[in-house]
């Protein structure tokens, strides 16, 4: 590893060690990615220290584009990792160097314990608790909207370690391990009627105090962090149609032309609204990531989920109109109905999953357009002495 | 027809709430509605017994001798609990049928059974292409000498592979007629259709050289059809209009009780707003379920008018109703275990059912036309 | 007069008068009022002290019956007076007995003086003051959207005369004389180019003690009781077309034909969507009063203006693409455009005028859905701290 | 065409937003905007100073050689501002046909003219039905040895009633012709029409057997009308854009102000959220008007496409915005003093110009179904 190295140095030791160490066959087993690891290309803009090289924004992008060249995996952890990034921001030193290699190497399965059914849009109005025993925490409480909690070994659990401070101020953020005898997880069933959540029920778990990220009321800003990480990398997280069959989702025509109503003026005006709610908003992330490469910063970034949400609900809405009767059934016997049905639900993913459209709209009048926040009748009250229902 | 007071149509009103309440709750719906017949049969008989199967048969062939009033009450109750029955297809749309054909030896014969519960019927009028107009049918009759013969499909039929008697719209070479068919006649060929909304059943059915019984009309065939789902359609905007009252009432009720940031979420003009323009949808497709049934019972000039009115408004009142439910809801209404997508299910087949929003809207202007 | 008559002695007694009294070709002069109030006929149900006869309800309407079948004006007044009635209510005797008598001969013109222009939607956030110099109150302030404030007499104003107690608290309620030097009228320009407004500038203004309704700090309680008689007989506001040739509003099938365009299959759904609305609102109406008459109060009275709003605002819309590029021109040879665009911007008055579309659906969550209301933070704070802009 | 860098638009953008800051404000406006003209000529000089009246002239022909990408960014600062000029019909409309006709003698004669201010012209498209297609051109051309005289009525000429040059669209037995007649000829009646948007200035224009000159085209004249019309659209939907912008920064900025209930009205969720769609709506109309600039500067296949999303995206935005606007100020924009209601004319002005958001979703529709 050279230290400093120029553009040309940086590519030419990249690909020397892909040369070398890269097969086309080979798997994104946790050994190939100990190599990665091993060899400072998982974390390249990450101090040296920690795995990494200390490189640069332009260069670490370098690195990446050597890998894809070649289709190899493993680099711009530093970017990806949402795990490895939180951990390495606030866990304890002897935390840290247990288990950030590990998150690297993809040895550890993760999970989020975010949300509980009373605290949805108001995060920070978590009840999980986690009491202090010393060298470690008793956990109780309930999660929802868990995703791969039944795999996880480790979950990144916020909860209240302080009732007698306002809501922001006496939450913990942990890694809380999830193999142990009081957490029970549950399938949720969505109403789309698969399963991608779970319901996770913690009474009595235990969590080290090593294992915990920042100081114990520390956690809502640990959660910042992680959430931004989170939504940098989120991009559009919505689903296509589940047969798999109905090609782009933006093709209306197709689907109206094998229905038989492209002639119907009314569809035929409503393929052309929709289309170009789906256009525009490719346009606008195009035009946001231009003014970024520019250097300035856009507005449209934060409207990119809310749009998305419409779009995905009067597309929904749209293959119901092409279908008509057809609509009414569901089933792989009848892809398309299926898919319009499908669509129609899972469209709430997007305007209700990771805030809710209208929450959404706050954020975006609050920090985009810079109009006031509302009054908080519960920001600086004791949290013990805050509504719930 | 019977002459209902206002008190009988309270007091047969509650009697069916209370019912529903002990016999039709969501959790009995959910057990029903994954039973292969989707109704459940001893629910049927209390229905029966209650007089709601044959509300709308004539006294004389053993019924209640109720109109579209009556069966726009019924229906507003059944909508608000997900009633899982056949009732539109046995009670209403072949009661209407079979009662506007003007066919006594026909009527004498079904309509006891229908009323009393015993045998459940249904028409097939549309084909493949969902439309529920006479370009749609989808089943032809040849005849030779007496004897008559159906070849052909039926599509969308409500609760067809619960059917003791299909009567069939068919194409004849002088116009449309109605024919009735015993499903176990060979050559004829149910299969039930995978439905989207769990709580209806429908069915596609083949005719392979069927023999039918002819049921012939005093009049034009299509009139008489075009009557029953004039009559189905008031039923299912009385049942839209129920829906949308039941999750309105079920989202006022959580946005009072749910709380975020330290108040109830009901206070967040955001949600406040929601469920204002939701009460507004939800009172105008009840004046205007209600006032079709009026007008339809009263046979008043414009009671077509006020029937393809009923029909979009309702629809896209109760879809409008059911899907901002789920928005307003947030997290908890994804969920299967949450009444929510039941109500939306059954909002978006209502939607369909008899033709969709924007066919009654062109029906409204045309009507409009001739008014103006 | 005879004390509790029965209808038919009631019905006789007011034939015979009207009979006597009336002529067809009579006008509604201050003369005939005089006959009418001196009769007692004016305000059937007030107490016989008032120039009625404590008359119940259904009695009143036989008499207004009856001045109906021959064309007569002047009886119902104790329903449809709001000067009279708010002015009976809560006035000084000595001014009652010369305001109330005036009032119902429709001697005085009255104006309101109620909203400002910081004041619109929050109306107990007014900043207009009346100070008390014993047996007077000097005002200084400015009201707007006042009509017919050039010719009135009085205008019954709300003014602040307590600084130190919460809004809601601190206001008083007058009869303000008119014409004196300190009143300043100026016509109020609106978006129509008309001028049914005005604003008025009020500058050491005087009106006596006497003129006071309730006590000082009594007027939202006063405004109150006024606003629900204008509001019990405010109906339908909204205009109709400019030019008058547009015969009903709802005519939306002729105006097509006329356009040409009846034969689109998109104006024609729009017809049935907007049409669709405004029969809705009819046939809600129509249930309301049904269910009032039955003695059930009714959810749908309160929604009457809100839907009212979205009907003006979809007629002018439906207009414009019935007329399509006609509807870029204006004046008396173009009515059919003159009516699109001044129909487009008098929607307003009825979204914005007499509490925003948004204002009504706070109103409505609250009061028919029983929603909980918002935290206000001004509410209990003595308004010197108010914060305005 | 010359070669504009961002720093030559950033520059250009800088000065006419400058320009119009001091001779174009809402004073300005509403000075000019009730004058016979409609249009300030001291601006105009400065405008032509500015090179924006010749921005779309080639160079050889004495203009800026700007291209579409240029004239959109124009239009947003001269929608933001309601800019009262001659400049969509003149510098525009007309430059995009005589340049689009290929017609060398025509351009050279009127180009350098309209390039530096001293003429004005427009394009005389659509007859009393004011649909801006190939049937609705109202004109006859007939024709007589090398001589053609022209019959009929041009309606909602834009600025016709200001031009020096008309630039005619006429039907002839062969197909679309384009004629140049000046207004003074004999035949010619040009009547101005009261518009709604007191900052645009329409006219009809009556011709009753005028002698005109035809402008031959290489190719077919439609073509380059509908060429010249895409341009025009191009830049409207900039206009539209831009003045949604103004809008939504002008109602913003009083939310932020205006105090009601002790806060700001920008802190409750009806208004806050309100203001967030539009921002979506101006995003959004902002990236089609810059995307369709760019395609039709770039000659990409689907240009036309792009165009026709812009128009009606652009047009609706506008609309929308300044309609939500008035709404979210309340009685402040309900009088005439308000500028609110000079955008909601303008908007709507624009939403009817060289077709209706209707005629362009259509439109679109078939470019999609070709590429399909």
């Amino acid at each position: 590893m050279s230290i400093n190295p120029t553009d040309a140095e940086l590519v030419a030791e990249v690909r020397e060690w892909l040369a070398v160490n890269w097969d086309q066959g080979r798997k994104h087993d946790p050994e190939w990615l100990g190599k990665v690891v091993e060899a400072r290309w998982a974390v390249p803009r990450w101090p040296t220290e920690w795995f990494g090289r200390g490189l640069g924004d332009a260069q670490a992008r370098l690195v990446e584009r050597e890998f894809k060249a070649v289709g190899a995996h493993g680099t711009g952890q530093d970017r990806s990792n949402l795990w490895a990034n939180t951990a390495l921001a606030y866990a304890t030193p002897e935390f840290k160097a247990k288990i950030v290699p590990a998150l690297l190497r993809d040895e550890v399965k993760m999970c989020l314990l975010y949300s509980e059914p009373g605290a949805g849009s108001d995060l920070a109005g978590i009840r999980t608790r986690a009491d202090s025993h010393g060298d470690h925490f008793v956990v109780n409480g309930q999660k929802v909207w868990t995703s791969s909690a039944a795999d996880a070994d480790y979950g990144m659990l916020i909860a209240r370690t302080d009732w007698d401070v306002p809501k922001h101020k006496g939450i913990g953020f942990f890694f809380l391990p999830m193999k142990q005898p009081g957490i029970d997880v549950r399938p949720l069933r969505q109403i789309t009627d698969e399963a991608h959540f779970n319901e996770v029920f913690i009474t009595d778990a235990t969590v080290p105090a090593a294992n915990l990220l920042g100081t114990p009321t520390q956690g809502w800003e640990v959660l910042q962090t992680a959430l931004a990480y989170e939504r940098s990398l989120m991009g559009d997280r919505a689903r296509g149609p589940r047969s798999g069959a109905g090609g782009s989702t933006g093709d209306m025509i197709g689907l109206a032309r094998e229905a038989g109503t492209l002639g119907d003026p009314l569809i035929r005006q409503d393929i052309a609204r929709v289309t170009a709610l789906r256009t525009l908003n490719g346009l606008n992330n195009a035009r946001a990531k231009a003014d970024l490469a520019q250097g300035s910063s856009s507005a449209i970034m934060s409207l990119g989920k809310l749009a998305m949400s419409r779009i995905l609900h009067e597309e929904a809405r749209l293959r119901t109109s092409i279908l008509g009767a057809a609509s009414l059934l569901e089933g792989p016997q009848f892809p398309r109905a299926e898919d319009a049905n499908f669509l129609t639900l899972n469209a709430y993913f997007t305007s209700i999953g990771g805030g809710t459209d209208q929450i959404q709209r706050n954020i975006i009048g609050e920090r985009v357009l810079g109009l006031p926040k509302e009054p908080e009748v519960d920001r600086d009250m004791p949290f013990r002495q805050v509504r719930s229902g | 027809m019977a002459e209902f007071t206002s008190d009988d149509r309270g007091a047969l009103r509650e009697a069916l709430r209370r019912l529903l309440q002990d016999h039709g709750s969501e959790a009995d719906v959910r057990r029903t509605m994954i039973t292969d017949s989707g109704h459940d049969p001893a629910l049927w008989r209390r229905l029966t017994d209650m007089g709601i199967t044959g509300l709308l048969v004539g006294e004389a062939h053993g019924g209640g001798g109720g109109g579209p009033i009556e069966i726009e009450m019924v229906m507003e109750e059944a909508g608000a609990a997900l009633l899982c029955s056949p009732l539109l297809s046995t009670g209403i749309l072949a009661v209407g049928l079979l009662q506007g054909l003007g066919n006594a030896e026909a009527a004498a014969r079904l309509l006891p059974a229908i009323a009393d519960g015993s045998r459940i019927a249904t028409v097939a009028i549309t084909g493949t292409t969902g439309t529920w107009t006479e370009a749609g049918v989808g089943v032809t009759a040849t005849r030779s000498g007496e004897d008559w013969t159906l070849d052909g499909t039926a599509s969308y039929v409500t609760h067809g592979q619960l059917a003791d008697v299909l009567l069939v719209v068919a194409d004849t070479p002088d116009g449309t007629a109605i024919f009735e068919v015993e499903p176990s006649t060979a050559g004829v060929a149910v299969a039930a259709l995978p439905t989207f909304d769990h709580t209806l059943r429908l069915a596609r059915i083949n005719f392979s050289g069927v023999p039918a019984r002819v049921l012939a009309s005093n009049r034009p065939a299509w009139e008489a059809v075009q009557e029953a789902m004039d009559l189905a359609l008031v039923a299912l905007a009385g049942e839209q209009a129920g829906g949308a009252r039941a999750v309105l009432d079920m989202t006022v009720a959580y946005a009072k009780s749910r709380v975020q940031f330290g108040r109830a979420i009901g206070s967040f003009q955001a949600i406040k707003h929601m469920a204002t323009d939701l009460l507004l949808e939800t009172e105008s497709a009840t004046s205007a379920a209600r006032h079709a049934a009026r007008c339809l019972a009263e046979n008043t000039p414009d009671a077509a008018a006020a029937i393809s009115l009923a029909a979009f408004a309702c629809a896209d009142a109760f879809v409008t109703t059911t899907a901002t439910s789920i928005q307003m809801h947030g997290g908890i209404a994804f969920t299967w275990d949450h009444p929510a997508h039941l109500y939306l299910r059954r909002a978006r087949a209502d939607a369909q059912l008899f033709g969709n929003s924007n066919y009654h809207r062109e029906r409204y202007v045309q009507h409009l036309e001739r008014q103006s």
